[in-house]
C-alpha cells in the first residue's frame, strides 16, 4: 500500500481520461507502472497501454511469459498473487490468451496479454495454481494449448465435441446433433 | 484437476483416517447431475472409503448455455437481458460489470443519481442472494423452516425491485450510462422501511442458527480455507474474507459511490463453514447500513421531487419561450436541472448504439465474489469478445481440495457454504 | 378343540375375560345380542383389526397435521383444497400414489425390493396391539408387553436394510446402512430408559404401568401429580424422547433418508405403492412411539384431572338426563379414556413435528457419538438412581425424600459432569473464537 | 464472556440456544400466512410489471403502431416479433401482420423501451399459458388493446395521453 509508485497508478474507480481508440494512431503508448519495473529487472514487455479502466496491459511473448508471471508474483512491489482470470480472445489471425491479475495487498491490477505461437501458449500455473480451470476453458472453446497443464481437458463442452466454439470460424456441423436445429 | 494432484496436507478428522487398514472397497457415487443439494446441474464423481471422501472431481458444462458466444452475435443493447441469465441470483451484479465495461469504453459519464439508485439495487440484490443462500445451506443441513423464513423476506425485496424494474429476477434495468426508468416515487420510503423491518428478522435467524449446538457441530471446524488456498484457486467473496483476508473491492477498488459510504467488511477468523456464515449474516447488516446512507445522499431524492424540479424547469422553458414568442427575441437560457438528478446521462440511440475501439476488464464484488467482465469493442455493434469471470466457478475450483478426507454429510455443509450458483460456473 | 380354546384363554393372560360391559351395552342398544361363549382370541383379533384401522386413520391425518403445522411454522397456508380443511388431501395423496407405475429396475432383487416394504411396514402395525387405548381397548394385554413392542418395533429396521440394498442404488445403500447403525445405536437407550420405568414398576405389562401412574405412585391419587414423568424420571422421559425420535427416523435424526445428502435414502427408488408403504408405516411409527411415551410417561389413558369428567361431573348421568339412555357409564368412561390417550399422543405428535420443523439434521457420527457417548451412559446411571430410589421406597417411605433428594442431586451432578466431559473436550477449541 | 465459566454450562447452554431457536420458530405459528392463495387472491403487481405483450392504439381506436421494426430489431430472441407492413397511398403505415411468439418471449422489456410511438407495452398479466404451442403466438388482433384501455394504460403508467 504505501510504495512510492502508487501515486500515478491507475486506480480503478475512475474512468479513464482519454478514451483507449486514440492509443493506437500515437507512435505506442508509453510503458506503465509496471512495463518499467519489468524493464528495469531486464524483462522486456510490449507495453499496450492502459485499458478503458485504467489498468495496464503488457503484451508478453510466450516464452518469456513464465519469467514475467514470477516476477510479478514474488517481487515485493507488485505481489501479483491473485489471478483473476483467463480470457481467451480470438483475433481471427492470432488467439491470444489474456491473463488479469490482482493484488490482494496492493489493490492494483495488470493485463498481460501472450499471443499464441500456433496455438500453444505456456501454462501459467506452475505460477499461479487458479489458471488450472480457466486454461482448460480457454483450452476448451478456443483450442488455445498450454504446454505444461497438467490435465488439459475440456471442461464446458462434453468430451467428444468437436471444433473450438468461441472462434470466430467456429461453424456448428457436426452431423450428431441435427436434432438440434430449429 | 484431479484429486491425485493435491499435494496439500490433508484435513483429518480426529478418529477417522483416510486409510483404513481393512480390506474394504471404494464406493463411487457419482453425485449429482440431478442431485439435491448441488443447487443446479453439477457432477461430483465422489470416491467414497465408507462415509469418508477420498477423492473427488467436479464436472461442470450441465447448464452451459454459451452466453460469451451470444455477446458476439446480437448487439449491445440486445445482449443485455441475456445478462441477467449469467447469474440469476444477483444479476444486478452482472449487469452493472457489463454497463461500466461499455460505459468505461465509450467513456460515458454517469449522473450521481444513477450511480446511487444502481448502488441501492446492487446492495438489496445482496441481500436477496446471500437468504437465499441462507436458506439453501439450511436445508443442506436439514433445517426446513428457515428456508422458507429466507425466502419469504426475499419476496420483500422482490416487491421492492418490481416496483422499479418491472420484474423479479430479471431485471435488466441498468442501461448504458443511465438507467432504464427512474425509481418511482414513494420507492426509497419503502427501502427504508425494510431496512427498518429487516434486522428484526435476521435477528430471529441468529435466534434459530448462531448458536444452535447441531449447527456449531457441522460447521465448526470444517472446510477451512486459508489465504493461500484462496490464491491457489482464486476464491474470493465471503469465502475468502472468512478466512481473514479482508478482500472486497468496494473498500480497496471502490466503484460506483462506495468510497462515498462508509461501512465495514466483515472478517473471519478460521476460515471454516461457520465462519463463512457469520460473514455473510454481517454482510447483510453491513448492506442494510450502506443502503440506509444512499437513501439519505441519493442526490434529488425521491422520484416524485425530481419531477416537480424537471417540470419546475419544463414550465420555466415554456415561460421563456412564451416570452421569446411574444417580445421576438432569443428565448433565455433556463438553468436545467442539476444533471446529477436524471437517471439518464448522453441520451444514446440503444438500437444502434456500439461503443468506439477498446477494451475494458471491469470487477465488481458480487455476493460470490470477484465478478469479472472482460470486454473487447472492436467499434463495430457487436461485442467481439465478452468474458465472464464468474466467482463461483473459482469457489467450485476449491472444492475437491475441501473435500479430501472429509464425510459425506460434510459435503453438503462445505459445497453449501462455498455459494456455489451453476449458471455463474457455466456460463 | 376345547382345550385349545382354554389353553389360548391362560395364554393370553388378558383381563377380558368376556365383553365388556359397555360393548354389550351399545351392542344390545342397537338391537344386536352377542353370543355368550366368546373366545379371547377372536376378541383379540376384532380388536386389533379395529384398532388397526382407526390407527391407519390416525396415520393418514397425521401425514396432513404434519403439513399444516410445518407450514403454519412457516407461516403458509398448508393443503385446503381437498375436501373441508383439506381433510382429504392424504387420501387424495394415497389415491395418487396407489395408481402411479410400480418402476422396478434390472438389477434390482426382485424378491427383497418388493418384501422390504412389507417388512418395515408390518412390525409398526402390529406394535397397535400392544398399546392400551383405554383399558379394555387393547388387543392383547401381554405380561410382556414392553418387551415385545421393541422387538417388535426392531424388525422394521431389517425392512429398511434390506430394501437399501435390494434398490441397487448407493444412496439407498448408504441409507439402508446408516439406518442399521442408527437403530443398534437408539434401541439400546430407549430400552434402558424404559428400564427404568419397568424397574419401578415391577411390571413389563403396558397397562398395569399406566394402572401404577392412576393409582399413585407416590400416594398422590390425583392425576397428573403422580405420573412417573413427573416424580419418577425426567432424565429417563428425555432419554425416552430423544431415542423414540431417533427410531422413527425423524429429523434430527433423519439420516437414512437425509434427502440434501441421499437423496432419499433408502427409499430413493421406490414409486406408487411401496413407496406409500414406506410413507404409512414411517407415521404408524410416530404415532406407536407417542403412544408408548404416553403410556410409560405421562399416565397413558387416565386423565390429568383425575376422573373428573366421568366420576365427578357424572357426564353419564346428565346424558341420561338429557337424552335418556341409560346405562352409558362405562362407554362414556371408555370414550373419555381414549380421547385423552389421543389428545397426550397428539401433543407429544405436534412436539415431533415442531423438533423437525426447527431443527437441523445430524451428521453420523455425531448421531452415534451422542448415543454411544453420552446417552447409554446416562441411561446406565438413570437405573442406578431408580434402583436406589426403588430400595429406599420398598424399605423406609420416611426417608424417601430425603434419599430422592440425594440421589437427584447425585443424578444431576453426574448429569453435567458428564455432559460437559462429552462436550467440552471435543468443542473446547473449536467454540472459543465463534462465541466470542 | 469468559471462558472458564463456560465450561461446564456449555451443554445447557446448547439446549437452552436449541429451546430459543425452538421457541423462534414457534413465534411464528400465530402469524398471518404470508403466501397467497393464488387463483382466488391475485398478488399486487406493479404497474410497471413485465408481463402480457399488448399493443396500444390511439384513443379511437386505430393503429398506433407504425411499423419501424425497432422491437424486432432489439429483441434479443432472433425473430420472435415479425411484423408486416405496407404503405397505402398518403405514405401512411398499415400493419398487416404483428405475431409475437410468447412461448419464446423473456420478457425482458426492451422492445417496449425502444418504440419511438410508445405503442408495444407490458402489461401487469402472467397468466399467459395455452394449451399448444400454436395457441402461444400472438398475432395482431391479440395483442391490441381497444382505445379505451390504451387510454387506460396510458393513464396508469403516466405517459401522455395520445396526440395526433
Amino acid at each position: 500500500m504505501s510504495e512510492p509508485t502508487n501515486e500515478n497508478a491507475p486506480e480503478n474507480k475512475e474512468p479513464a481520461p482519454n478514451p483507449p481508440q486514440e492509443t493506437p494512431e500515437e507512435k505506442g503508448p508509453e510503458p506503465g507502472e509496471f512495463g518499467k519495473l519489468l524493464a528495469e529487472n531486464g524483462l522486456t514487455v510490449d507495453p499496450l497501454g492502459p485499458d478503458a479502466v485504467g489498468v495496464e496491459m503488457i503484451g508478453v511473448a510466450p516464452d518469456k511469459v513464465l519469467d514475467v508471471a514470477k516476477f510479478l508474483r514474488d517481487s515485493q512491489i507488485t505481489k501479483m498473487d491473485f489471478l483473476m482470470s483467463v480470457s481467451g480472445v480470438d483475433h481471427k489471425e492470432y488467439r491470444e490468451s489474456v491473463y488479469h491479475v490482482y493484488s490482494v495487498d496492493t489493490h492494483k491490477s495488470i493485463c498481460i496479454k501472450v499471443k499464441a505461437d500456433n496455438d500453444h501458449v505456456p501454462s501459467l500455473m506452475p505460477v499461479w495454481p487458479a489458471a488450472d480451470w480457466h486454461e482448460r476453458e480457454a483450452f476448451d472453446l478456443f483450442g488455445i494449448i498450454y504446454d505444461g497443464h497438467p490435465d488439459l481437458r475440456r471442461l464446458l463442452m462434453p468430451v467428444d465435441w468437436i471444433g473450438y466454439p468461441l472462434r470466430k470460424d467456429y461453424k456448428q456441423d457436426d452431423p450428431r446433433l441435427v436434432w438440434n436445429e430449429r | 484437476m484431479t484429486a491425485t494432484d493435491v499435494t496439500t496436507p490433508q484435513i483429518q478428522i480426529p478418529g477417522v483416517s483416510v486409510e483404513q487398514d481393512t480390506d474394504t472397497e471404494d464406493l463411487v457415487v457419482n453425485i449429482g447431475p440431478q442431485h439435491p443439494s448441488t443447487h443446479g446441474v453439477l457432477r461430483l464423481i465422489t470416491t467414497l472409503n465408507g462415509e469418508v471422501v477420498k477423492e473427488m472431481e467436479a464436472v461442470i458444462g450441465y447448464l452451459h448455455r454459451s452466453k460469451e458466444k451470444m455477446a458476439e452475435g446480437v448487439s449491445y443493447f440486445q445482449y443485455q437481458p441475456t445478462i441477467d441469465r449469467v447469474e440469476y441470483l444477483s444479476s444486478f451484479y452482472d449487469h452493472y460489470a457489463y454497463v461500466t465495461a461499455v460505459e468505461k469504453i465509450a467513456g460515458l459519464k454517469v449522473p450521481k443519481r444513477v450511480e446511487y439508485i444502481r448502488m441501492i439495487t446492487m446492495e438489496l440484490n445482496r441481500i436477496t442472494s446471500h437468504l437465499l443462500w441462507f436458506g439453501t445451506f439450511l436445508l443442506d443441513l436439514g433445517a426446513t423452516s428457515p428456508f422458507f423464513y429466507a425466502f419469504r423476506d426475499r419476496e420483500e425485496i422482490f416487491k421492492i425491485f418490481e416496483d422499479i424494474t418491472g420484474a423479479r429476477m430479471m431485471y435488466n434495468y441498468y442501461r448504458f450510462g443511465g438507467l432504464n426508468n427512474d425509481i418511482t416515487p414513494g420507492w426509497l420510503d419503502k427501502v427504508r422501511y425494510f431496512c427498518d423491518w429487516f434486522p428484526d428478522r435476521l435477528d430471529e435467524y441468529e435466534a434459530i442458527v448462531n448458536k444452535n449446538p447441531i449447527v456449531m457441530d457441522r460447521t465448526i471446524g470444517l472446510g477451512l480455507i486459508d489465504r493461500e488456498l484462496c490464491m491457489k484457486y482464486g476464491v474470493t467473496g465471503p469465502n475468502i474474507r472468512a478466512a481473514g483476508v479482508p478482500m472486497d473491492l468496494r473498500k480497496t477498488n471502490p466503484y460506483c459511490c462506495y468510497d462515498e459510504i462508509e461501512f465495514d467488511v466483515p472478517v473471519g477468523e478460521r476460515g471454516d463453514v461457520y465462519d463463512r456464515y457469520i460473514v455473510r449474516m454481517k454482510e447483510m447488516r453491513e448492506s442494510l447500513r450502506i443502503i440506509r446512507q444512499a437513501i439519505d445522499k441519493i442526490p434529488g431524492g425521491d422520484a416524485a421531487e425530481v419531477e416537480k424540479l424537471r417540470q419546475a424547469v419544463a414550465a420555466k422553458e415554456e415561460a421563456a419561450k412564451a416570452k421569446a414568442k411574444e417580445t421576438g427575441e432569443k428565448p433565455e437560457p433556463v438553468p436545467p436541472i442539476n444533471p446529477d438528478f436524471e437517471f439518464k446521462g448522453q441520451k444514446i440511440n440503444l438500437m444502434t448504439y456500439k461503443p468506439p475501439a477498446g477494451e475494458a476488464y471491469t470487477t465488481v464484488e458480487s455476493p460470490r465474489g470477484l465478478l469479472g467482465c472482460y470486454m473487447i469493442s472492436d467499434g463495430t455493434p457487436k461485442a467481439a469478445r465478452v468474458k465472464w469471470r464468474g466467482a463461483s466457478f473459482s469457489n467450485l475450483a476449491a472444492l475437491p481440495e475441501l473435500m479430501i478426507g472429509q464425510l459425506y454429510p460434510d459435503l453438503m455443509a462445505i459445497f453449501g457454504s462455498l455459494d456455489v450458483i451453476m449458471p455463474e460456473v457455466d456460463r | 378343540m376345547v382345550e385349545l380354546v382354554s389353553v389360548l384363554k391362560t395364554m393370553a393372560v388378558s383381563q377380558v375375560q368376556s365383553y365388556p360391559d359397555w360393548l354389550a351395552q351399545l351392542f344390545g342398544f342397537i338391537g344386536v345380542s352377542l353370543p355368550d361363549d366368546f373366545l379371547l382370541f377372536q376378541w383379540a383379533v376384532i380388536l386389533f383389526t379395529a384398532i388397526a384401522i382407526v390407527g391407519q386413520a390416525a396415520v393418514v391425518f397425521m401425514v396432513l397435521m404434519e403439513r399444516k403445522v410445518l407450514a403454519w411454522l412457516t407461516q403458509r397456508i398448508g393443503p385446503n383444497r381437498v375436501g373441508p380443511f383439506g381433510l382429504l388431501q392424504t387420501l387424495a395423496d394415497g389415491v395418487k400414489l396407489l395408481f402411479k407405475e410400480d418402476i422396478m429396475t434390472r438389477d434390482q432383487d426382485k424378491l427383497l425390493f418388493t418384501l422390504g416394504p412389507a417388512l418395515f411396514f408390518l412390525p409398526c402395525f402390529v406394535v397397535y396391539a400392544l398399546i392400551p387405548f383405554t383399558s379394555e381397548l387393547l388387543a392383547i394385554a401381554l405380561p410382556t408387553g414392553a418387551l415385545l413392542f421393541f422387538a417388535l418395533s426392531s424388525i422394521s429396521v431389517i425392512g429398511i436394510v434390506i430394501s437399501g440394498w435390494a434398490s441397487n442404488n448407493k444412496y439407498s445403500l448408504l441409507g439402508g446402512m446408516r439406518s442399521a447403525a442408527q437403530a443398534i445405536s437408539y434401541e439400546i437407550p430407549l430400552v434402558l430408559a424404559v428400564l427404568a420405568v419397568v424397574l419401578y414398576a415391577g411390571t413389563m405389562n403396558i397397562r398395569d404401568i399406566i394402572e401404577m401412574q392412576n393409582n399413585g405412585a407416590f400416594g398422590f391419587p390425583f392425576g397428573f401429580i403422580s405420573w412417573f414423568s413427573i416424580w419418577l424420571f425426567p432424565l429417563s422421559f428425555i432419554i425416552f424422547f430423544i431415542s423414540s425420535i431417533a427410531e422413527v427416523n425423524r429429523i434430527p435424526f433423519d439420516l437414512p433418508e437425509a434427502e440434501s445428502e441421499l437423496v432419499s435414502g433408502y427409499n430413493t427408488e421406490y414409486t406408487g405403492m411401496k413407496f406409500a408403504t414406506f410413507f404409512l408405516a414411517e407415521y404408524a411409527a410416530l404415532f406407536a412411539m407417542g403412544a408408548l411415551t404416553v403410556c410409560f410417561f405421562f399416565g397413558g389413558y387416565y386423565s390429568p384431572l383425575g376422573g373428573l369428567l366421568s366420576e365427578t361431573l357424572k357426564i353419564d348421568v346428565i346424558l341420561q338426563s338429557l337424552i335418556g339412555i341409560d346405562g352409558f357409564a362405562g362407554l362414556v368412561r371408555q370414550l373419555e379414556m381414549i380421547s385423552w390417550m389421543m389428545l397426550k399422543t397428539y401433543i407429544f405428535i405436534f412436539v415431533a413435528m415442531w423438533i423437525r420443523g426447527s431443527l437441523p439434521r445430524l451428521k453420523p457420527d455425531e448421531l452415534m457419538g451422542f448415543s454411544w457417548k453420552f446417552l447409554i451412559p446416562l441411561s446406565l446411571i438413570n437405573i442406578f438412581m431408580i434402583a436406589i430410589q426403588k430400595y429406599w421406597h420398598v424399605t423406609s417411605d420416611l426417608t424417601f425424600g430425603l434419599a430422592w433428594a440425594a440421589v437427584l442431586v447425585l443424578g444431576v451432578g453426574g448429569f453435567c459432569v458428564m455432559m460437559s466431559r462429552h462436550f467440552t473436550a471435543k468443542l473446547e477449541e473449536r467454540f472459543k473464537p465463534a462465541l466470542t | 464472556m469468559s471462558q472458564d465459566q463456560n465450561k461446564n454450562s456449555q451443554v445447557f447452554e446448547g439446549m437452552a440456544n436449541i429451546g430459543k431457536g425452538m421457541a423462534t420458530v414457534m413465534k411464528h405459528f400465530g402469524r398471518k400466512p404470508v403466501t397467497l392463495e393464488y387463483p382466488e387472491v391475485m398478488p399486487d403487481l406493479s404497474t410497471r410489471f413485465h408481463g402480457r405483450l399488448a399493443l396500444l392504439t390511439k384513443s379511437d381506436g386505430t393503429d398506433l403502431c407504425i411499423g419501424c421494426k425497432a422491437c424486432a430489431k432489439v429483441c434479443p430472441c432472433n425473430d420472435l416479433i415479425q411484423i408486416e407492413m405496407h404503405r397505402d397511398e398518403d405514405k401512411k403505415p398499415v400493419i398487416d401482420q404483428f405475431t409475437i411468439d410468447k412461448g419464446r418471449c423473456i420478457f425482458c422489456g426492451n422492445c417496449t423501451e425502444v418504440c419511438p410511438v410508445d405503442c408495444i407495452k407490458m402489461l401487469p398479466d402472467f397468466e399467459l399459458s395455452g394449451y399448444s404451442r400454436e395457441e402461444l403466438v400472438l398475432d395482431k388482433h391479440d395483442l391490441t388493446l381497444t382505445g379505451e384501455e390504451s387510454d387506460e394504460w396510458r393513464q396508469i403508467r403516466g405517459m401522455n395521453p395520445h396526440v395526433e
